[in-house]
């Protein structure tokens, strides 16, 4: 099993969601973050003193999934959240040793 | 002009002194440009009234309600004025210290009424003091007795026009909703890293001690009313005397004009914070090697209601300090005040975005206030074409003042010091190019009162810091004052 | 003293029996030690008059438009009040239930304007009826027959000073105002676990019939009113008859006094809540084994907005009862009003301080309203300096009771038991004390209206539960009311 | 009526054709089944006075004092809408917009009161023009000679019941503060992705010309006052001439009847509004191929305190356009606003709950607006039973309009459109159907006004489209516009 | 060494945290996120429009813990985290490579 | 490739960031989360009853870098994190096995 972590602009949240729902993902968490890269943030100004937001608003989807749809996914990831304009973001595959569904116990592949 | 000196006259036995003083008061009131006393005129029957009952009946108190009403319904819109200035203070600061902001103003307008009632009130308004100083007692007779009013002990002259235009609670009501906005002002300007005890016993004795000995000095009868000595056609001084004797006063020299307090109360205020924060400093990680670090506000949205109420109660405050419902008077002063608000915030927006390259809210608020402000002092005497020019350089002003002040590392998180110091002694100069009154007389006055709210309150911080402590550490700082002072946090989910 | 009584008389044929209540009334209220009849005696012109035009011209008119113009500032001021109810409420509340609240509270103020015209007015203000109850029905003839004022019928006394010192319409509006704050008391304190449709019948309910029969005791010339039995100089009762033939009374027994509701609108409020919560039980997760597990409030910005706008509004809730412009009597109110609400938050944050170990806001905004609950009674007949005792005690008060009550498992998020309830009967009792009521008469007042509020709740809460219920599921109070009964969240990004 | 015709009068060399057109009107508004006139008659002392000094002693000067304290506390009211405006419509969109929309609002009012006085109050009435079209200037002469009232040219009569029930300067306050609400209503119409600067100029325009211009067709003495000819008992209209010989009407053929503007203010926003948005287009992501995607708003409470306070300040903006404080008139339309706005909130709840099965916090908020708008053209010529009748209606119809123009793909972050366009039509019709009002008049005034709103805002917008730009880019409108309009966020930590 | 990201409930947290505070546990991160899995969301409705909100609110919690402790740690979590509903949530176990206390520069298990 | 995941103090972000684009890093994820360890929260009070909060604001920064970078950056985030008191928080190291940049489907050392 494998953990994707992808980091996508808020507004690919809903597109990325339903192309994954497409192709049988059954779940994922989702957190709000801020995203430093080469997207470069932009300043902002407040009661006369200018100073520059580096952080800019992005999303992180978490995915465990089986070995064997990896790369599906990874696709539909890529091709929903595409803007081809810079801070687009990033995935990141980590290896999974164990899932557990809390409810019920189950173990590994079953847990997703 | 705030003829409170008719209260002390009626009420208390005076000396020759104030006598002479009130007297010469009286013509300079009588042929003043700006009069305003065609309302009381017209209000104060002439045959004296017997009992309370009888003056319902007479002829002027229809009048008489209608301005007693208007002095309560401007009460109550000072008040919401500190509903205005808790959310603009709030909006302006950090999450993490905003229930200390809103506690400190909770307790401010608590402790401003019932510290007006136990000494401000006579400290204000005194009956005989020697012009500069006289610390009053706290309400009793006059104040207690008419509760019943059939039988017993009765003072009810203060319930009618002999008294003024208003009765005493009325008075009394308007004027210590007035007085506790001089620390509110502070308030704002020391957010964030103020102790909170050193902060009470600031504002108490700013509230109970020195706002109301430099208000009597205006307002009370005391020397700045004096300053507009009596001068012959040949603009010589004419002696007490002579004024006694009946001798007309052809012009006054230097009166200090300031109708509802850009200096007596917004100067002062502002001064006052400026001190405090100079002893005080500026909050962690404001001003950096690498410059200027703003720490911005948390909610714009309270800080936009904060300025709308202040910009409502205003019409009480500058409409309530004509003293009487006076058909023109009120009008004409609500007209300038609402002129010269928008005419202000229309003036930082356009400077803002001219020198900012933003169209800045949080500058475009100021401009409200400053406008507001700025027109203060001249509210009745500088006509509504003036007071637009009046508030919108006042509008201008708040700009660079804020940006400047941040330059000097002085850290005022709402920008208390140039809303209310520096467009208070503009608003008071204003009154001098567009409103006809004395140049040094504005001049002396507002040095007076600054320097005096400056001394005040930076004589009170070194004392606090030496003794309680005036900040807080800077752990409690990082964590919030939220926290650290109070164990409780503002918002939740 | 609202002597509404004289609508009654004038607009309707009354019974022998009212009759003798009214005279009796009339001696009671014209020798009263808290005489407010100032104001209607002087505006009320000896010779009738014939149209509203003429009216307009007569002497009084002027008068009359001031009076009836304050208490439509009244009415305002009571209405933004349930503004206050409302931010007060979700402040203290959780995220998740502020829609919720919101709405709840949109359906008060709605309702209860509406049911008050339905049926409240003439239940309230009943012509002619046992002393206990009398259901009455929807204002029709007078009050909407002057719409046309030239020619048709056209009831105008109800429009001069014939039916009292405003119009028949400016008293709905006040009365209207007032009357939907009962049910608003009770929506803080079963807030975050009751079913709305619960709710909302239990609050018609509750406003339209429970208030306005309670409210009849008292203001509406029932056995409240009749306590005051006149005495001779022997403490003997004068008989009805006698006192018809002229008889004067020395004395009155056991007068039951409450300005401006203390007992009649907070302690009602306070115990139907208190009533409505232990149907109800507390919010889930709050009493464990571990002990009390506070539910904290999602935003004490809202919550001090609340509290300052009810603040202001009491100023019309007290001053417009006194039911004219009377120069004397609301600057008096005003003025009491505002030093027990700022005594009250004195106290609460002293207490808080000592009892807590922390300086806590949520006291403090409580003890406003302490202070001010606490003067609602005696606004007008305790004097300024024991106003200030009054609200500090309250202030006091308010601190243990909301302890008191939680340790007791009693749930209430707002403390509405506390503040309404608890100081509601605190305030009543401190006319005794320091506005010279008679103690007993006081007593009987509060237990009559607080028994019967809490009965009338229970009832009601009982049968609602046994029907559809009082209580959202747990699953439905966890993800929160917002989205279990209106599929809405108050905030998103 | 706004019968400010009066001023035209006697300010102003009128020409033969205004002067047909007055008198007329004076017969017309004598025998008017909706005569408001009585508080003017009664407060007009036969006896010229000769100064203001001796007006304040006059018989009159006591309800004069009332009646422009009255709408001086109106304009405060309608002020405070501003902050109601702000805070729905900020509540209602987008954090990431909160900014901008602050700041517009603050822009409109600022803007709205300096244009009224550069232009906007002598456009709005017209001394003499052809009744469609008048560009005024600014206000000088009689506005600020006054300001020194002993000696000088001083134009008293402005001041006293000559010129009105109120000084000069209250009614430009409360015209003024009423002005701007036409641009407001716009405001949150665009909102979410108008281009900071377009908003500015056709706000400025909308407000400084169009609402004038339109309002000066009804109130200013222009053509559609005139719609309500004089008609013999035969119902043939009586010539001017005959008129002026001293012929009595016996009828008034299609009077248009709007008393404080559903139409000629609300109509017109809600109609400049469409029309801005149909130029603009929707927010990006609210109408997709699966249908409408919903853009939630950011602050439930802070919408719900915006409906408060427009409530609030509803009873300044009809009851101040009585244009004095007769007792009468404005205790019912106070009486007949709120019914309506309770009437209107319980009507949306009811048919939300119905319609979409859910009591939907913000079609209850809505409901309020509703109702206030629906009743506002005939506050005073309905009968309270009716108001509540009207306001119901009101609140019915918001529901159904703001789903129906969801699903024509008009988008409307805040129910603009549909609360003050729809329900104003729907308010000026009432009139007639319950009121008594012409049918054909209504019907007249309503599209007259209407159209032209629609139509000068849509050529507006399009020479806005075609220079500068009406609408920011789409990556700035995904940012929001507060990063992308003012490089500021609302909220921070 | 693990990572643990344990997802539950929001409702849960107080509950799990007593139940691993108990076993020794000395260390946990919490975020704020939301969750999409077979708990399905609810319909939700704003002036007049319906939608569906997809995405439920959850706790996650991240917990290095040493490879020992790992079995006890997830019963625990699984038995203070389950209600028996659908939407109790997951446990994925990640393996950790090194891990650093920033206060002391400790390594390994002594960081934990 | 590995993920750093750094916990540090809240107000220590800025000095991080610095610190970290110093030394070349070009990107990282950031969240705000609530920590529980051997700092201990603090006692609140609430209309007179007190209660403890256990959890304490944090920082998580997620970043993936190069192995060969590892060393570096994890000295440079302990060196401009530490305050060396309590609760200055922990650095986890995880491997990563591939990561893409959705831009342009960019993979391995590229993506980053
Ligand atoms: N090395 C990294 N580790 C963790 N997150 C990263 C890293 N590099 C980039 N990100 C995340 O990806 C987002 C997009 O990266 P950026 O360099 O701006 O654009 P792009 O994805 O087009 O290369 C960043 O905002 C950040 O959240
Ligand atoms: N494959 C997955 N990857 C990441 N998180 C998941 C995954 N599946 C479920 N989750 C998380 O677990 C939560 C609960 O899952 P869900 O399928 O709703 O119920 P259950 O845990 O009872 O199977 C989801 O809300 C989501 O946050
Ligand atoms: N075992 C752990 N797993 C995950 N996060 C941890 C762990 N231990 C500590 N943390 C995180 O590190 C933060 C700091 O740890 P703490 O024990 O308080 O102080 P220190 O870092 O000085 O040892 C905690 O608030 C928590 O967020």
């Amino acid at each position: 099993m494998k953990l994707i972590k992808a980091i996508i602009k808020p507004f690919k949240l809903e597109e990325v969601k339903d192309a994954l729902a497409e192709i049988g993902v059954e779940g994922m968490t989702v957190s709000e973050v801020k995203g430093f890269g080469r997207q470069k943030g932009h300043t902002e100004i407040y009661r006369g003193s200018e100073y520059t937001v580096d952080f800019l608003p992005k999303i992180k989807l978490e995915i465990v999934v089986d070995d064997d749809e990896l790369d599906k996914i990874l696709d539909a990831i890529v091709n929903s959240a595409q803007t081809g304009k810079i801070g687009d973001g990033k995935l990141f595959v980590i290896p999974v040793e164990q899932s557990v569904r809390i409810r019920t116990g189950e173990q590994g592949k079953e847990a997703l | 002009m705030k003829l409170h000196i008719r209260k002390s006259l009626s009420n208390r036995h005076s000396l020759w002194k104030l006598l002479l003083l009130a007297s010469s008061l009286f013509i300079f009131s009588s042929a003043s440009l700006w009069s305003q006393d065609n309302a009381s005129a017209a209000s104060e029957p002439s045959a004296p009234v017997e009992t309370y009952g009888s003056f319902k009946e007479s002829e002027g108190y229809a009048t008489f309600a209608t301005d007693n009403l208007w002095i309560l319904l401007a009460a109550f819109l000072v008040f919401i004025m500190h509903l205005g200035f808790a959310t603009l203070e709030s909006g302006l600061c950090q999450k993490k210290n905003t229930v200390n902001i809103l506690f400190k103003n909770c307790f401010i307008i608590s402790m401003g009424v019932i510290s007006y009632y136990a000494i401000g009130f006579n400290t204000h308004y005194p009956g005989d003091f020697n012009g500069f100083f006289k610390l009053g007692g706290p309400l009793t007779d006059a104040f207690t007795d008419s509760v019943n009013d059939d039988g017993l002990t009765h003072s009810f002259a203060n319930l009618t026009s002999e008294y003024a235009d208003y009765t005493y609670w009325s008075d009394f009501l308007f004027q210590a909703m007035f007085a506790a906005t001089a620390a509110t002002i502070v308030s704002g300007a020391v957010a964030e890293r103020v102790k909170l005890s050193a902060f009470l016993v600031h504002a108490t004795a700013l509230v109970a001690i020195g706002y109301t000995v430099a208000g009597s000095w205006h307002w009370g009868g005391g020397f700045l009313t004096t300053l507009g000595d009596a001068l012959d056609a040949d603009g010589n001084v004419i002696a007490a005397a002579a004024l006694e004797a009946g001798a007309e006063a052809d012009s006054y020299s230097n009166a200090f004009y300031d109708f509802a307090g850009s200096t007596v109360v917004h100067a002062f205020g502002g001064f006052a914070a400026l001190a405090f924060v100079m002893v005080l400093g500026p909050r962690k990680g404001k001003y950096t090697e690498s410059g200027i670090k703003p720490i911005v506000g948390h909610s714009m949205p309270l800080a936009a209601i904060g300025v709308f109420l202040l910009f409502l109660g205003w019409f009480g405050f500058n409409g309530g300090s004509v003293l009487s419902a006076d058909s023109e008077l009120i009008s004409r002063v609500c007209v300038t005040t609402a002129l010269a608000a928008c005419a202000g915030a229309l003036a930082s927006m356009l400077v803002s975005t001219l020198v900012i390259k933003k169209p800045d809210l949080s500058m475009a608020l100021n401009g409200f206030l400053a406008g507001l402000v700025g027109i203060t002092a001249g509210a009745d005497a500088i006509s509504p074409a003036m007071s637009i020019v009046t508030g919108a350089i006042s509008g201008a002003i708040v700009v660079f003042s804020i940006i400047a002040f941040d330059k000097a590392k002085i850290d005022d998180p709402v920008g208390a010091i140039s809303v209310h110091g520096i467009c208070g002694i503009w608003g008071t100069l204003a009154v001098a190019f567009f409103g006809g009154a004395s140049l040094t007389g504005q001049i002396i006055g507002i040095v007076c009162v600054s320097l005096f709210a400056f001394v005040f309150s930076y004589a009170l911080a070194l004392i606090l810091k030496s003794t309680i402590g005036v900040r807080v550490s800077e752990d409690e700082e990082e964590r919030g004052l939220d926290i650290s002072e109070h164990g409780q946090e503002a918002y939740s989910s």
